[in-house]
C-alpha cells in the first residue's frame, strides 16, 4: 500500500475497528495517539520527499468502477500537501490537549473518521472520490455535535447537515453532468480531473455546472450569504470539531476551489472572478465588523474565521502567484492559529463554564503561561509581523493591489479588521478584575502545554522563515498562474 | 569582529537578552532581579556600545556597513531579504537611539525596582530595542515594516503593562489601533511601490533608482499613503489620539517609546524616503501643513493639562510636528537633528517626570506635586535645563535645532507655516515652565526620601547630552560647519539665509521666548492661578477630538456590528433559510392532506395520471396518427 | 360493427370509472366495477364475433366467473363494514390516511 | 340495418341505466337500473350471436349477483340516515366525468380512425355451447382451473369475514 493511501484509510480502518470492538477508554486514546501519530510520521515522509519541483506525485490509480470511469486515484502537489500535512500535525495535538477532558469513545472514533475523510478529500484527483470523502467528512462532524455538543445541538446538527448536503448535492449533479459531457464528447465516462479539463463546454452550461461546485463550496467555507449555519454550529460544536471544522473543512473548500473550479474551468473562474472577489471583499469586512458585537467567545473566533476565509477566497479568485500562494499560506497558518485559539476557548470553557466575553476577566494575574499563549494566538490570527499570518496576509494585499489598485485597498483593509474585536476581547478576557467565573483559574497543564507549543513554534517559524515552506508551494502555484496570466491588470 | 557579524551582534543582542529573560521568567519560580538587570543591560549595552562604533566608522570614515542575514521571501519578482544596512542615516539613527535605550534601561532598573513584573518589563523593553533597530537597520521597506509593526506590538504591550486596570490596556489596544491604521497606508504604500518599480528588487537603493518610471499621480498617491503610516507612528492629526492615553505605561516607556525613538520612526521613515518626497512637492507641502497643526494644537492642548506627563505627551507631539514641518520643507537633515535632541531633552524630561512620581507615590497632577525645589534640588537643575533646552533658549541644544527649522521654514517662503511653528515654539515655552514654575515655585514645600541611584545617572549623562548635543550640528553662523547635516548627505533643499537675517530671526525668536518664560513666572510661580483655571472651555476638553472620534468611528461601528449581526445575518438571511426548511414542512403537510386514506381519491389521482399520459401520448403522436 | 361496441364499450367503462370515483355509497361504488368489468365483456364478446374464434368468449366466462367470486366478497364485505359502522359511506373507513 | 336499429336502441337503454345506476341516490334504485343494464347488454351479446354467453350474463348477472345484492340491501335494512351524506355528488359526477371525458374522446377517436375491424366469416356453431365448450377445455383448461380454486378461495373468505367475532 503506497503511503497516500495508508495516510487515508489508516485512521478510518482504525476507526472501524474501534467501532467494532468494546475496548477500554484508555486503549481507545493509545491507539488514538498511535494512528495519528503513525500518519503524522508519514506525512512527515511525504514532506520530506516531496520535490517542488514537480507537479503532482506518489499518484496512486487503480480502477474502481471502471465502466464509468471511476478510478480510485489520488495524488499530491504543493498545495494539497499544505493540507495534508496540517491535517496530520493538528489531529496528535487536538487529543493531547483533550487527553484528560473526553472520556466517550465515540468522541475519538469520530475524529479519526474526520482525519481519514479529509485526507481522503484532500488528496483525491477523481470527482467521485472527491464527493464520497466530501461527504465522508460530514457524518462525523453530525454525530459529535448530536452527541458531545451544547445548546439546541440537535437542531443545530440538523441544519447544518441539511445546509451543506444541500451544497454537495448540486456538486454531485454538476459532476454527473460533466461526467455525461464528457462521454458525449470523447465517448466514454470519465470523472478524471486531469481527463476533464480537457471537456469543452458552452458558457452557459460551464456557468451552471462552476454554480453547482461553487455551491457546495461557498457553504462549506463560508462566503457571504451561506454563513449562517456557522456562528451557531460553532458554538455548540465539541472543541475538537470546531478545529477541524474551521481549520481544516472549510479550508478544505478554499482548496477545492483551487483544485477542481480553476482546473476545469478556467475560463469561467476568470469570468467570474470579479464577483467572488467582490463577494469576499464584502464577507472580509461584513464578518469583521459583526465580530466586533460579540459577546460569545466561540461566535467571535466564529465570524473571525469566516472573515479570514473570505480573503482567502479572494486571494484565489485573484489567480495571480502571489494571490494563490499568499491564500494556500493562510490556509496553514489560520488553520494553526485557529485550531489554538479554538483549543484554548476550549480550555477556557472548561476551567470557567462560561464562553461569554463578559464573565471573564483577570486571568493574566493568575494564569500567566495561559494569558501568554491565548493573547499569542489572538495576536498570530490578526497578523502580526513574525507571525505566518502576515506572510500570508501581505503576499495576498500585494496580490490585491495587483489586480486592481481599489480591491487591493479593501483586501488591506484586513490588518485591521480582526484586530477591531480581538484587542479587545484580550482586554476583556485576560486583564482587568478576576470575576467570580476565573476566579481559582488553573493554568495551563503540562499535557495543554505539549499541545500548544509546537503550535506557537510553529507559526513562528512559519512567520520568521516563510521561504522555507513557501518554496515548496511555489512552483506548483506558478505553474497554475503560467498556464493562465492574471486576467487584467488596471491602475 | 567583521562588519557583518558585528551589525548582526547590534542587532540580535537585545533579542537574545530579551528570549532569556523570558524563559527565566516563565520557567523559573523566584528568579534574581539582579539576573534580570544583568541581562537587559548587557543586551542594550553591547548593542550601544557596537551602534557608537558604527556611527564612529560611518561619520569618520564614511563606512557602511551591511549585513545579510537570510532570503526571508523569494515569489518571482518578490524578493525580500532579510539584510540589514547601516549607512549614515541608519547610522545617524543608532547614535542616538542605542545609547538613550541604555540609558533608559538603567534607569528603568530602578524605576521597577521590586516590581513583580520585572522579568516581564525588560523582556519587553529588549524585545523593543530589538524591533527598533531592525526598524533603523533594515535595507528594505517590508523589513521596516516588520520592526515598524513590532515596535507598535511592544509598546501596546507596554502600555497596558500594568493590565490590572483594564483602563490601561484600552489605552493600549487604542495605541495599537490607531497605529494600524496608519500601518494600513504603510503597507498599501509598499505594496504600490513594489508593483510600480520593484521589478528590479525591493531594496530602498533600487527603488529610489526606479521612482522616475513611476506616474506622477501614483508617486503622489505612494508619498501620501507613506506619510499616512508616518502620520499614525508619530502621533499626527488626526491620527495623534493614542499618545496622551499611551502615558498609562510605566514612565520609562513613555520615556523611551514614546517620547525618544518610536514616535520618532515617522520621520526616521519620511527621512528614509526622501528621494520620493524630494520627487512630490505636493505631499511635502501637505506633511508641513500636518506638522504645522499638530505642533500647535498639541501646543495649545498642553497649556491646560495637568497630568504631568500628559503635558510631556502633548509637548511631545507637538515637537514631532515641527520635525515634519522642516521634512515638508525639504530640510530634511534639519529634522533629523531636531529629533536627535529632542531624544535628549524629551527623555530626560520623562525620566525626571518619572522620578517624581515614584518619590510622590505615584502621583501626577501637577497641582498637588507643588512645592517640591526643596527635596529635589538636582532634579530641578535638570528639568529647568531640560525645559530651557526645550524652548530653544541658547546655547543650550534645541536651541540650534528648533532654530535651524525656524530658518529653513522662513527661508521656504511659507510665512503661514513659520509664523504657525513661532507661535507653537512660543506656547512651548509657556506650557513647559508653567509646569516648571508649579512644581518647583510654590509656598507649599513636600519632602520625600527616596531615591535611586541608578534612576539618577542616565539622567545627569542626558542632562549633560541635551546642553551639549547641539554643537554636534553647529550651523556656520556660530562658526560650525553642519557637520551632521554633512554626514547624512540627504536631499536637503538648498534654504540658507544670509547671516544678518538669519541673526536678526534668532534674536527676535529667543526675545519673544524670554518674554514667555517671564509672563510665564509672574503668572505662575508663587501664586493660585493653576487652581483657578477652567476645566470647562475647549482647549480643557482637548477639543472634543476624543469624543468626535467615539461619535463618528467607534459608536457607527458598533451599531453597524449589531445591525449586520441581528439584522442582516439573523433577521434576513438566517431567517429566510429557517423559513424555507419551515415552508418545506408546511408543503409536507399540504401533500399529506392528498394522502387522506380514501381509496377512491388514490383513484382519481390514478384517473388524473392515465387521462394526463393519454392527452400527452395524443398530442406527442398527433403526427403519426 | 366491432367499432360500435367497441365505442360502447369506451363508453360503458367511463361511466363506470366516473361512478366509481364520485360516488360514496360502497354498493353503488361495487357496481360500478362491475360495471367496468362488464364494459370490458362487451368489448371482448364484440371481438370474438369479430374475429370468429371463440376464445375470447371464454375470457369472458372466466372474467363473470371472477366476478361471482368478487361478489361473494363484497357481500361479506358489506356485512362486516355495514355492522361496525352503520353506515355505507366509504369515507368513514380510510385508517390509513394521514391522521393528525 | 333492423340489426342497427336494434342496437343503437339498446345501447340507449345500456347507457341511460348505467348512467341512473350510479347517480341514483338510493341503492336500490341503482341495483334496479343496473338489472336494466345487464339484462340489454345480454341482449347485445345476442345481437353477434354469442348465445351462450348471453345466457351466462342472464343467468349469473341478472340473476345471481344482482339478486344477492338485492338480497343483501334488504339484509342489512339499509335506511336513509346509513346513507352517506353525498351533498356535492352532483359536482363530484360532472368533475370526474370532465376527466374522463378526454380519455373517452381520445380512444373513441382512435378507434374511429383506426380500421380494427376483421369481419371474419362466421360460423353457423359460432356462440353455442358446443363452441365455446371445446375452446374452453381444450385451450383455456388451466386458467377454468385457476378460476376454480379462486372461486373456492372466495368462499371460504366470504365466511370468514362475515362470521361474527366471537
Amino acid at each position: 500500500m503506497s503511503s497516500l493511501s495508508l495516510i487515508i484509510f489508516l485512521p478510518i480502518l482504525a476507526a472501524l475497528f474501534l467501532f467494532l470492538k468494546r475496548l477500554n477508554i484508555t486503549v481507545v486514546k493509545v491507539i488514538y495517539m498511535l494512528v495519528t501519530f503513525t500518519v503524522l510520521y508519514l506525512s512527515l515522509e511525504l514532506y520530506i520527499n516531496f520535490d517542488p519541483e514537480a507537479s503532482m506525485q506518489f499518484v496512486v490509480l487503480h480502477p474502481w468502477i471502471s465502466e464509468y470511469g471511476i478510478n480510485y486515484h489520488v495524488g499530491v502537489d504543493g498545495v494539497s500537501l499544505g493540507i495534508v500535512m496540517m491535517n496530520a500535525i493538528l489531529m496528535p495535538l487536538v487529543a493531547i490537549a483533550l487527553y484528560k477532558q473526553r472520556d466517550k469513545k465515540g468522541y475519538w472514533i469520530n475524529l479519526l473518521f474526520v482525519q481519514g475523510g479529509v485526507m481522503g478529500a484532500a488528496l483525491s484527483l477523481d470527482l467521485m472520490l472527491f464527493y464520497l470523502f466530501w461527504e465522508i467528512m460530514l457524518l462525523p462532524i453530525f454525530f459529535m455535535i448530536g452527541l458531545f455538543g451544547y445548546g439546541k445541538k440537535n437542531f443545530i446538527a440538523m441544519k447544518f447537515n441539511i445546509y451543506t448536503i444541500l451544497g454537495s448535492l448540486m456538486m454531485l449533479i454538476s459532476i454527473l453532468y460533466i461526467a455525461v459531457a464528457y462521454k458525449e464528447q470523447f465517448g466514454s465516462y470519465s470523472f478524471a480531473l486531469d481527463e476533464l479539463k480537457d471537456l469543452r463546454l458552452s458558457s452557459g452550461e460551464s456557468l451552471l455546472v462552476f454554480g453547482g461546485f461553487m455551491l457546495a463550496f461557498a457553504i462549506k467555507i463560508p462566503i457571504f450569504p451561506f454563513h449562517t449555519w456557522l456562528s451557531d454550529t460553532y458554538r455548540s460544536a465539541p472543541t475538537g470539531i470546531v478545529i477541524v471544522m474551521s481549520s481544516l473543512m472549510a479550508k478544505l473548500g478554499t482548496y477545492a476551489i483551487w483544485r477542481f473550479l480553476f482546473t476545469m474551468f478556467s475560463e469561467t473562474s476568470h469570468e467570474v472572478a470579479p464577483y467572488f472577489i467582490g463577494l469576499g471583499l464584502f464577507g472580509l469586512i461584513y464578518f469583521g465588523i459583526s465580530a466586533m458585537s460579540q459577546t460569545h467567545l466561540k461566535r467571535m473566533f466564529a465570524l473571525s474565521s469566516a472573515s479570514h476565509l473570505s480573503l482567502i477566497v479572494v486571494g484565489f479568485f485573484i489567480y495571480d502567484i502571489y494571490g494563490l500562494i499568499g491564500s494556500s499560506y493562510l490556509i496553514v497558518s489560520h488553520a494553526l492559529s485557529s485550531a489554538a485559539i479554538f483549543l484554548m476557548a476550549g480550555m477556557l470553557y472548561e476551567r470557567t463554564d462560561t464562553y461569554s466575553i463578559a464573565m471573564l476577566g483577570g486571568i493574566a494575574r493568575i494564569a500567566p503561561k495561559f494569558a501568554l499563549f491565548f493573547a499569542f494566538f489572538s495576536l498570530s490570527i490578526v497578523g502580526i509581523p513574525l507571525t505566518s499570518g502576515f506572510v500570508a496576509e501581505v503576499l495576498i494585499i500585494l496580490g490585491a493591489f495587483h489586480y486592481n489598485i481599489y480591491v487591493g485597498f479593501i483586501a488591506a483593509t484586513s490588518i485591521l479588521i480582526a484586530m477591531m474585536f480581538m484587542f479587545r476581547m484580550i482586554s476583556r478576557v485576560l486583564y482587568g478584575e478576576l470575576r467570580d467565573a476565573t476566579a481559582g483559574f488553573e493554568d495551563l497543564r503540562m499535557h495543554e502545554l505539549f499541545a500548544l507549543v509546537p503550535l506557537a513554534l510553529l507559526i513562528l517559524a512559519m512567520g520568521i522563515f516563510p521561504n522555507y515552506f513557501i518554496q515548496k508551494i511555489e512552483p506548483t502555484a506558478s505553474s497554475y498562474t503560467s498556464q493562465k496570466e492574471a486576467p487584467s491588470y488596471d491602475k | 569582529m567583521s562588519d557583518s557579524t558585528l551589525l548582526s551582534t547590534l542587532l540580535l543582542s537585545p533579542l537574545i537578552s530579551a528570549a532569556l529573560i523570558f524563559f527565566i521568567n516563565m520557567l523559573f519560580l523566584n528568579p534574581r532581579q539582579s539576573l534580570f538587570t544583568f541581562l537587559a543591560l548587557t543586551g542594550s549595552g553591547v548593542s550601544a556600545v557596537l551602534a557608537l562604533i558604527v556611527s564612529y566608522q560611518s561619520y569618520f570614515h564614511a563606512q557602511v556597513f551591511t549585513s545579510h542575514l537570510f532570503t526571508w521571501l523569494s515569489i518571482g519578482e518578490f524578493t525580500i531579504e532579510l539584510a540589514l544596512k547601516a549607512d549614515a542615516l541608519g547610522s545617524f539613527m543608532l547614535l542616538f537611539v542605542a545609547p538613550v535605550s541604555f540609558l533608559i534601561h538603567l534607569y528603568a532598573s530602578g524605576y521597577m525596582d521590586k516590581d513583580k513584573s520585572y522579568g516581564r518589563f525588560f523582556t519587553y523593553f529588549n524585545l523593543f530595542i530589538f524591533f527598533m533597530f531592525l526598524l533603523v537597520l533594515a535595507d528594505n521597506p517590508i523589513i521596516m515594516f516588520i520592526g515598524w509593526e513590532g515596535v507598535g506590538l511592544v509598546s501596546y504591550a507596554l502600555i497596558g503593562f500594568y493590565f490590572e486596570d483594564i483602563q490601561n490596556t484600552y489605552a493600549g489596544n487604542k495605541a495599537f489601533i490607531v497605529n494600524r491604521v496608519g500601518d494600513f497606508g504603510f503597507l498599501s504604500a509598499l505594496m504600490l511601490l513594489f508593483i510600480e518599480a520593484g521589478s528590479a528588487g525591493f531594496s530602498f537603493d533600487s527603488i529610489f533608482l526606479s521612482l522616475a518610471q513611476i506616474d506622477p499621480s501614483m508617486l503622489s498617491l505612494i508619498a501620501f499613503l507613506l506619510f499616512v503610516g508616518a502620520m499614525g507612528k508619530s502621533a499626527q492629526i488626526p491620527l495623534f489620539v493614542w499618545l496622551p492615553d499611551a502615558m498609562a505605561g510605566p514612565t520609562p516607556v513613555s520615556a523611551l517609546i514614546h517620547a525618544a525613538t518610536m514616535v520618532t520612526a515617522g520621520v526616521y521613515m519620511v527621512a528614509r524616503f526622501a528621494p520620493l518626497y524630494t520627487m512630490t512637492p505636493d505631499i511635502s507641502l501637505f506633511i508641513a501643513y500636518v506638522g504645522a497643526f499638530s505642533a500647535l494644537f498639541a501646543a495649545i492642548v498642553a497649556t491646560r493639562q495637568y497630568d504631568i506627563k500628559k503635558i510631556l505627551a502633548y509637548s511631545t507631539m507637538s515637537q514631532l510636528g515641527f520635525m515634519f514641518m522642516a521634512l515638508g520643507v525639504g530640510a530634511y537633515s534639519t529634522a533629523l537633528f531636531h529629533m536627535f535632541t529632542h531624544a535628549f531633552f524629551k527623555g530626560l524630561l520623562f525620566m525626571a517626570a518619572g522620578y517624581i512620581i515614584v518619590a510622590f507615590h505615584h502621583k501626577q497632577d501637577i497641582r498637588e506635586l507643588q512645592g517640591i525645589r526643596k527635596s529635589l534640588p538636582l532634579l530641578f537643575v535638570m528639568m529647568f535645563t531640560a525645559s530651557l533646552s526645550i524652548s530653544a533658549i541658547p546655547p543650550l541644544s534645541a536651541f540650534f535645532s528648533k532654530d535651524a527649522i525656524m530658518g529653513a521654514l522662513y527661508a521656504s517662503g511659507h510665512v503661514e507655516l513659520f509664523l504657525m511653528a513661532l507661535v507653537a515654539s512660543l506656547l512651548t515655552a509657556y506650557y513647559m515652565f508653567r509646569m516648571v514654575f508649579v512644581l518647583f515655585y510654590s509656598q507649599k514645600t513636600q519632602s520625600t526620601k527616596k531615591s535611586s541611584k541608578s534612576m539618577l545617572y542616565p539622567m545627569v549623562v542626558l542632562t549633560v547630552l541635551s546642553v551639549f548635543a547641539g554643537l554636534l550640528n553647529l550651523p556656520e553662523l556660530f562658526g560650525g560647519n553642519l557637520n551632521i547635516s554633512n554626514w547624512l548627505n540627504l536631499l536637503d533643499k538648498e534654504l540658507l539665509l544670509p547671516h544678518a537675517k538669519e541673526l536678526l530671526l534668532i534674536s527676535v525668536n529667543t526675545l519673544l521666548i524670554l518674554g514667555v518664560i517671564l509672563y510665564t513666572y509672574k503668572r505662575y510661580a508663587y501664586t493660585q492661578a493653576i487652581h483657578k483655571e477652567s476645566q470647562e472651555n475647549l482647549v480643557a476638553k482637548k477639543f472634543y477630538v476624543d469624543e468626535i472620534y467615539t461619535l463618528l468611528i467607534t459608536q457607527p461601528l458598533h451599531y453597524l456590528s449589531i445591525f449586520f449581526e441581528q439584522k442582516i445575518s439573523h433577521g434576513i438571511i438566517d431567517r429566510l433559510i429557517n423559513l424555507s426548511a419551515l415552508y418545506y414542512a408546511r408543503a409536507g403537510i399540504l401533500f399529506s392532506y392528498l394522502e387522506n386514506g380514501n381509496v377512491r381519491f388514490y383513484a382519481l389521482y390514478m384517473l388524473i395520471g392515465v387521462v394526463s399520459g393519454f392527452v400527452y401520448l395524443y398530442w406527442a403522436l398527433r403526427g403519426v396518427l | 360493427m366491432l367499432e360500435k361496441y367497441m365505442i360502447l364499450s369506451i363508453i360503458l367503462f367511463s361511466i363506470g370509472i366516473v361512478g366509481l370515483i364520485s360516488r360514496r355509497n360502497i354498493i353503488v361504488i361495487y357496481m360500478s366495477i362491475e360495471l367496468l368489468l362488464n364494459a370490458v365483456n362487451l368489448s371482448l364478446i364484440a371481438i370474438s364475433a369479430d374475429t370468429a374464434d371463440a376464445s375470447a368468449q371464454v375470457v369472458s366466462m372466466l372474467i363473470i366467473a371472477i366476478t361471482a367470486s368478487e361478489a361473494a366478497l363484497f357481500m361479506a364485505l358489506f356485512v362486516v363494514l355495514f355492522r361496525n359502522k352503520a353506515s355505507l359511506d366509504v369515507n368513514l373507513f380510510d385508517i390509513l390516511g394521514n391522521k393528525r | 340495418m333492423q340489426s342497427d336499429s336494434i342496437f343503437f336502441l339498446l345501447a340507449l337503454i345500456t347507457i341511460v341505466s348505467s348512467i341512473v345506476m350510479i347517480s341514483a341516490h338510493r341503492p336500490i334504485d341503482s341495483a334496479l337500473s343496473f338489472i336494466v343494464t345487464l339484462v340489454s347488454i345480454a341482449a347485445l351479446f345476442a345481437l353477434v350471436n354469442a348465445t351462450f354467453l348471453f345466457v351466462v350474463q342472464i343467468i349469473i348477472y341478472a340473476g345471481a349477483i344482482l339478486s344477492l345484492i338485492l338480497f343483501i340491501i334488504m339484509f342489512l335494512n339499509i335506511k336513509d340516515e346509513n346513507l352517506p351524506d353525498e351533498r356535492y355528488k352532483n359536482y363530484w359526477l360532472l368533475g370526474t366525468s370532465l376527466i374522463v371525458a378526454p380519455f373517452s374522446f381520445i380512444l373513441i377517436d382512435l378507434i374511429l380512425r383506426s380500421n380494427i375491424a376483421l369481419k371474419a366469416q362466421i360460423s353457423e356453431e359460432f356462440g353455442t355451447i358446443k363452441d365455446v365448450g371445446l375452446t374452453l377445455f381444450d385451450k383455456w383448461i388451466l386458467p377454468f382451473e385457476l378460476v376454480s380454486i379462486l372461486l373456492l378461495v372466495a368462499l371460504i373468505g366470504a365466511v370468514i369475514l362475515s362470521k361474527k367475532e366471537a
